[in-house]
């Protein structure tokens, strides 16, 4: 076990807490900035010392240890420790975490970058400059809580505080109202999700116990998985209509509670309406947090619960089927969005759908993947967006741009490329990525329906290249539709803010090689190319499926065809034929209108959830137990009581004759000593 | 010590805390009460190690040492308190300081 | 020699008590009739083997709180209770004094119920250093608690007694 | 019992002490004489014998003792009449616990040169001294005066505020020799400690170096404790009341304070009480300080078993005792002049400045005082063991 034993783990989410605590409560207690350079070093230096070091122990991991002994812990103290249940605070490098380690911290340091030449300008908030760093190493660490925690308890720590800073960074701007309610409705849908993940971990910690192993700790329960897997619940009548009723294995119910967790914090349906909405907060905490690392926890998470998972074919369905419609439901309303953030949310939504659908079918190797990779180029697409907001003066509304190629040359590279990636073009990593998903979930036959969720799989790569290009030809082609006033400020963004997207573009390039799948790899030469999943393998034990490489071929040929048939689509009407745009929508006017308008899955919601709970919050519990009981009846109630007894009644005894009081305390002590004394 | 044992000892403790007691109800000079309190204090202090004597155990000694550091402070303030009483309001009689009532 | 110290303390004790109380004419004579009292209690407590008790009984009631007794009565410059029939009437202090009397016979017979004689204890019974040396380890939560309880009484005093704080 | 035998002797030592008391109103006038370049009492005359002026003090007695005792209208006579006493009293049973000499073994007695050699000595001075607060208190508001009011305002403030000095001052003796018992003060300060003992302790020096040895210092208070040494001398000089602490007195200010009202040996026995305690204090300071009855690097029992062989073991004790009796009045007198010097260089403190004096420098000096010192035995216990 020595071997394993890691110091330097905890520095890796230790530095951006102290960057963190360093700036805030240097904030808090002098209520004025540092020095421009201190901030920034701190932010920075922080992140990147964090990458360099994660990248390290990450090489150690990978060359020193044997394939399937390969992890490092590092245990702090004894959290919690309560009878025979010990929770450690401790950390866990596996490869697992330490794909995410390094995204997190790798991307995340870029995006650190390119926010001090985001945020410079930035003149709404006073101090606001310091305060989103700190957020943002805040955000950084919790995240890293969550990636590297060694057991549930120490994830939910990170889970829950990555959820405050997005609620923190959404409203950052919190003077305008209308963030401060996204980042409140952000947060409170998250609250739901939480409360099924900690239903989950409740479960679990239940189950376990009951078998004789308290215990959190992921190895562990890995280990000892079979103690539970046959344990079931009784399910009530009106849940007759479930697969192996009248019980529900344990492990599924666990299972599914953690997946509404995962829906929550990575926005699936029925949660994922938060998301759109998080747009409110600046665009390096798009990018960040609701783009490349955040809303990936939920997958992260399956990933690492994929000892149970695999054991719950119930819960495995259920995420597949979610992830595929999220995917496709998601990419239909972003074929109608105006605004570039909300076009690449929607996206986003889309492709977390994707990686659902990877982990639902097992493909746990191929969601982590898809992370990576969606990492690199949803994090430059948004990056590139915020430089095209930045040059646009704050304009987000894509019918008002046009023509940005020109003048902005290098984030039109770096968004093309993007584009690219995600349409899923060979080579482009989007493209591995997103065809080992689709070829998992065409072989994946314990799910039921694997071969429509394939072609969900494949309908939703179509409309993704054909949204992101019709974004592309709005945003940098064409004549521009901005007024005159904004056309001559159009400017190219600060180094600060080109260098982090050129980094990123050429990793979206080149990403899709971590992963190669063997087969291509065989047609070069190279044996095990796919090095990410055979990295991870030990960790998740996804099954493998024997495909011969016809099936392969034929299906990548498939989806590429998809792909570049809804990038022609794209083009035709939004670079060729944009007056024929008009007539279309025209066409399908209602069909058209319910997409814009996200279907009106918030007014939906609103009509049959918030204001309910509105209407009984106000009506019933403010109105009559809040202030009518416990106001009422409890507090005053009871302090009226007590105030009318004294007025009419007590407040004689007090005499003012200090002697009369004496008295009686004499009087009680002599009757106390009498009854203390009365036996003898 | 012959015939004089611990009892002797707890009857006048005894004595002096009734005699304390009367002082502190009939008398209305509110410093001749005080005195009448510290009567009571050393009262139970002479029990206390009459006891600790009776038990062969200095506990009781000790908790008459803190007594005496209680009864110190509560001599210090309650001066104090008569001080700023005597000043604002040229009295010691008890029964001039009623208004605290109702 | 004991049992004779002891009857000339125990009726020094109580008469002076008694004088504490019932001298109305100065409160002077009552603050002396204190000192005299706690000098015989200190003389008792020499007697229960509790000499160092019986020492600091001396120096902080007959050295200090009794001077700051006399201090007080001599700043205020007391002479009597002030106007006549300000003390309370003789027939309620008679009645007192009977209830008090009654009082204590009973506690008297109470006590006597338990009457018990004294163990012999070794010479280091009652001396400084076994009293400082519990004090400071078994008991030195007391004594920080007892020395913070000072520093209050001190604040409180300053504060009460001066006219005005600067 | 055989040290009873010996109480009897002892106290007549005692009151070969209190003749220093009369002596004293000599000494003074003739150390101020001396001071201020005079000539000083020399009328006196039996038969025109004047003995340097040693004839007065007999003359004040007798004009005292003669004169008439007024008692002031209004004044409460018993408490009047006791005050003097409860003054002089306690100054002179101080005397029981001050050691004079060690014990000694002589034709089969037991002899000890101290009258009660009490477990709590050091306590048992305090304790005393603050009665005398009540002598002066008292006497001030028995003489219906308001100048002798005044005056026992001023006496009681500053004895209380001095009596809390005084006991923080000595702690950290306390603590160094573990005791509060003079007697064994006695004995412990006859000890030495080697001057540079660390350097061997530290390992800086060969363990044998022989000068390290040689290089010795005397355990006495005053140079374990010698800052504490001037802080008790000004507590107790203050308790004392003499200049330059007389403010309850104040001759200029309020006439003669708290003995106003008294006359004849009345007044006398306050004077008394006063210089008594001038010894008292020397006693005190030399027992506890300035190595009681023992000779600097001559430890009594050596000297005993040194003596023995040439005078035998009754007549070695019979010498060690009455030297030592000797060392130790030679050390209060060196004390009991050192106090009159003061007494006649300073002039009064304002009633602010005693005040001042005691709760501003002497108590926060003194608690400071035990800290260091509770430091100082650590280190020493850290470094010999």
């Amino acid at each position: 076990m020595t071997e394993h034993a890691n110091a330097a783990l905890r520095w890796i989410p230790l530095l951006p807490l102290v960057a963190a605590v360093l700036s805030g409560v240097w904030l808090v207690f002098t209520r004025r900035e540092l020095p421009r350079a201190a901030v920034i070093g701190l932010a920075c230096g922080a992140p990147i010392a964090s990458f360099a070091i994660a990248v390290v122990q990450v090489l150690a991991l990978a060359t020193s240890l044997p394939a399937d002994e390969r992890f490092y812990v590092d245990n702090l103290y004894t959290w919690i420790s309560a009878g025979d249940f010990h929770a450690e605070l401790s950390f866990l490098l596996d490869p697992l975490s330490a794909v995410m380690v390094l995204v997190v911290t790798g991307v995340g340091s870029l995006i650190h970058i390119y926010a001090v030449g985001y945020m410079d300008d930035d003149q709404r908030e006073d101090r606001g400059f310091q305060r989103f760093f700190a957020y943002l190493n805040l955000f950084t660490f919790s995240m890293l809580m969550l990636i590297l925690g060694d057991n549930l308890l120490v994830m939910f720590v990170g889970w829950e505080g990555v959820g405050l800073c997005s609620y923190l960074l959404i409203g950052f701007w919190f003077l305008d109202d209308y963030n401060a309610k996204c980042g409140q409705k952000a947060f409170v849908v998250n609250r739901i999700g939480d409360f099924g993940f900690l239903l989950g971990i409740f479960l679990l910690f239940w189950s376990f116990t009951s078998a004789g192993l308290p215990t959190v700790e992921f190895r562990e329960m890995a280990a000892n998985i079979g103690l539970v897997a046959n344990q079931s619940v009784e399910l009530p009548d009106w849940l007759s209509f479930l697969p192996g009723y009248p019980r529900l294995g344990l492990l599924t119910l666990a299972c599914l509670c953690l997946f509404i967790g995962a829906c929550g914090k990575s926005a699936q349906i029925p949660l994922y309406v938060w998301l759109p909405d998080a747009m409110a907060g600046p665009t390096p905490v798009s990018a960040l947090i609701h783009a490349a690392t955040m809303v990936t926890a939920g997958v992260y998470m399956i990933c690492r619960m994929s000892f149970a998972f695999s054991l719950a074919p119930g819960a495995q369905a259920t995420v597949a089927w979610t992830g595929a419609l999220t995917a496709f439901f998601a990419a239909t309303i972003g074929l109608a969005q105006t605004d570039i953030k909300r076009v690449l949310a929607y996206s986003t939504v889309s492709q977390l759908g994707y990686m659902f659908l990877a982990a639902g079918v097992a493909a746990y190797s191929s969601a982590i993947f898809h992370v990576m990779t969606h990492a690199f180029f949803k994090a430059l697409l948004f990056l590139a967006a915020g430089s095209v907001i930045l040059g646009m003066h704050h304009e987000q509304d894509i019918t008002r741009m046009g023509g940005l190629r020109t003048r902005m040359p290098v984030t039109w590279a770096t968004f093309l490329v993007g584009v690219i990636a995600i349409a899923g073009v060979p080579p482009f990593s989007g493209f591995f990525s997103k065809d080992e998903i689709l070829l998992a979930a065409h072989e994946a036959h314990g799910i039921p329906g694997n071969h429509l969720l394939w072609l969900i799989g494949l309908a939703t790569a179509g409309l993704t290249a054909f949204y992101m290009f019709r974004l592309y030809y709005l945003v940098f082609t064409g004549q521009s539709r901005a007024d005159h006033h904004t056309q001559a400020q159009i400017h190219e963004s600060t180094t600060w803010v080109l260098f982090p997207l050129v980094v990123l573009a050429l990793l979206s390039v080149i990403g899709g090689f971590f992963g190669l799948p063997d087969a291509y790899g065989e047609l070069f030469g190279v044996q095990e190319s796919n090095s990410l999943h055979h990295f991870l393998q030990p960790v998740v034990n996804a099954p493998v499926h024997a495909v011969d490489h016809a099936t392969e071929f034929g299906l990548a040929a498939l989806t590429t065809l998809v792909g570049l048939a809804g990038i022609a689509l794209a083009t035709l009407l939004y670079y060729w034929r944009r007056d024929w745009v008009a007539g279309i929508v025209a066409a399908i006017h209602p069909l058209y209108a319910l997409v814009r308008d996200k279907y009106r899955i918030d007014e939906l919601y609103d009509v049959l959830i918030v204001r309910p709970l509105g209407g009984i919050s106000r009506g019933l519990l403010a109105r009559v137990i809040d202030q009518g009981v416990i106001d009422g009846l409890g507090v005053n109630g009871v302090a009226n009581s007590v105030r009318s007894l004294g007025d009419g009644a007590l407040k004689y005894l007090q005499t003012g004759f200090a002697q009369s009081y004496i008295f009686a305390m004499l009087l009680g002590g002599a009757l106390l000593v009498a009854w203390l004394v009365r036996g003898t | 010590m012959g015939d004089v044992s611990g009892f002797h000892f707890q009857v006048v403790a005894a004595l002096i805390f009734m005699i304390g007691a009367l002082g502190v109800l009939v008398r209305r000079n509110i410093i001749v009460m005080f005195m009448s309190i510290e009567l009571m204090l050393n009262a139970a202090n002479l029990s206390l190690v009459s006891f600790s004597r009776e038990i062969g155990n200095d506990q009781g000694q000790i908790f008459a040492f803190l007594v005496m550091v209680v009864a110190a402070v509560e001599v210090a303030v309650g001066l104090a308190i008569i001080i700023s009483l005597v000043r604002n309001r040229d009295t010691v009689n008890i029964e001039d300081t009623s208004q605290m009532k109702w | 020699m004991r049992t004779a110290l002891f009857w000339v303390f125990s009726a020094a004790a109580v008469l002076s008590a008694l004088g504490v109380i019932g001298n109305v004419r100065t409160p002077i004579n009552s603050a002396l009739s204190l000192v005299v009292s706690m000098l015989a209690l200190a003389g008792l407590y020499v007697l229960l083997e509790a000499q160092f008790v019986g020492l600091i009984q001396v120096m902080v009631y007959a050295g200090a709180i009794v001077v700051l007794f006399l201090f007080v009565i001599m700043l205020l410059n007391l002479r009597g209770s002030g106007a006549i029939g300000a003390e309370t009437q003789p027939i309620m202090k008679a009645i007192g004094a009977l209830v008090a009397g009654g009082a204590t016979l009973w506690l008297v017979r109470t006590l006597a119920a338990g009457r018990a004689p004294w163990p012999d204890v070794d010479d280091g019974f009652g001396t400084t250093r076994a009293i400082g040396e519990a004090l400071y380890t078994d008991y030195v939560l007391s004594v920080q608690v007892a020395g913070v309880l000072l520093l209050a009484g001190i604040v409180a005093a300053v504060v009460l007694a001066k006219k005005k704080i600067d | 019992m055989a040290t009873s035998t010996v109480f009897v002797a002892i106290f007549l030592f005692a009151l070969v002490l209190l003749a220093f008391a009369p002596v004293m109103t000599w000494v003074e006038r003739k150390q101020s004489a001396l001071m201020q370049d005079r000539i000083g009492a020399n009328r006196a005359s039996i038969l025109g014998f004047k003995a340097l002026g040693l004839i007065h003090p007999l003359a004040d007695v007798i004009k005292m003792i003669t004169k008439e005792d007024t008692v002031p209208t209004g004044a409460h006579r018993l408490l009047h009449f006791i005050s003097p006493f409860i003054a002089v009293v306690p100054a002179i049973i101080s005397f029981a616990v001050i050691p004079y000499g060690g014990v000694y073994e002589m034709w089969g007695a037991h002899v000890s040169l101290t009258v009660a050699d009490l477990d709590y000595g050091v306590l048992y001075v305090f304790a005393v001294g603050s009665i005398a607060t009540y002598g002066s208190m008292l006497a001030g508001w028995a003489g219906n005066n308001n100048f002798g009011m005044l005056g026992s305002i001023r006496v009681s403030a500053q004895m209380i505020s001095y009596e809390v000095a005084l006991g923080i001052t000595v702690v950290g003796l306390f603590m160094i020799f573990g005791t509060l018992k003079l007697s064994d003060m006695g004995v412990l300060q006859q000890e030495t400690f080697r001057l540079f003992g660390f350097l061997e302790h530290f390992g800086w020096v060969a363990p044998d170096t022989k000068w390290i040895d040689w290089i010795t210092i005397p355990m006495w208070g005053i140079v374990l404790q010698p800052l504490p040494f001037f802080m008790f001398l000004t507590a107790l000089m203050a308790e004392n009341k003499r200049a330059p602490f007389d403010t309850p007195e104040g001759e200029s200010e309020i006439v003669a304070g708290y003995f106003i009202e008294y006359s004849g040996m009345k007044f006398g026995l306050y004077m008394m009480g006063e210089w008594i305690e001038v010894v008292v204090i020397a006693a005190l300071l030399t027992a506890m300080f300035l190595g009681g009855w023992s000779i600097p690097w001559l430890r009594e029992a050596d000297m005993i078993s040194g003596l023995t062989p040439i005078l035998g073991e009754n007549m070695a004790n019979l010498a060690a005792m009455l030297l030592a009796v000797h060392v130790f009045l030679i050390k209060v007198i060196v004390l009991i002049f050192f106090q009159m010097l003061i007494r006649w260089s300073m002039p009064r403190f304002r009633y602010d400045q005693v005040m001042n004096l005691g709760w501003k420098i002497l108590l926060p000096l003194s608690l400071a005082n035990i800290v260091i010192t509770a430091l100082g035995i650590l280190i020493v216990q850290e470094v010999t063991h």
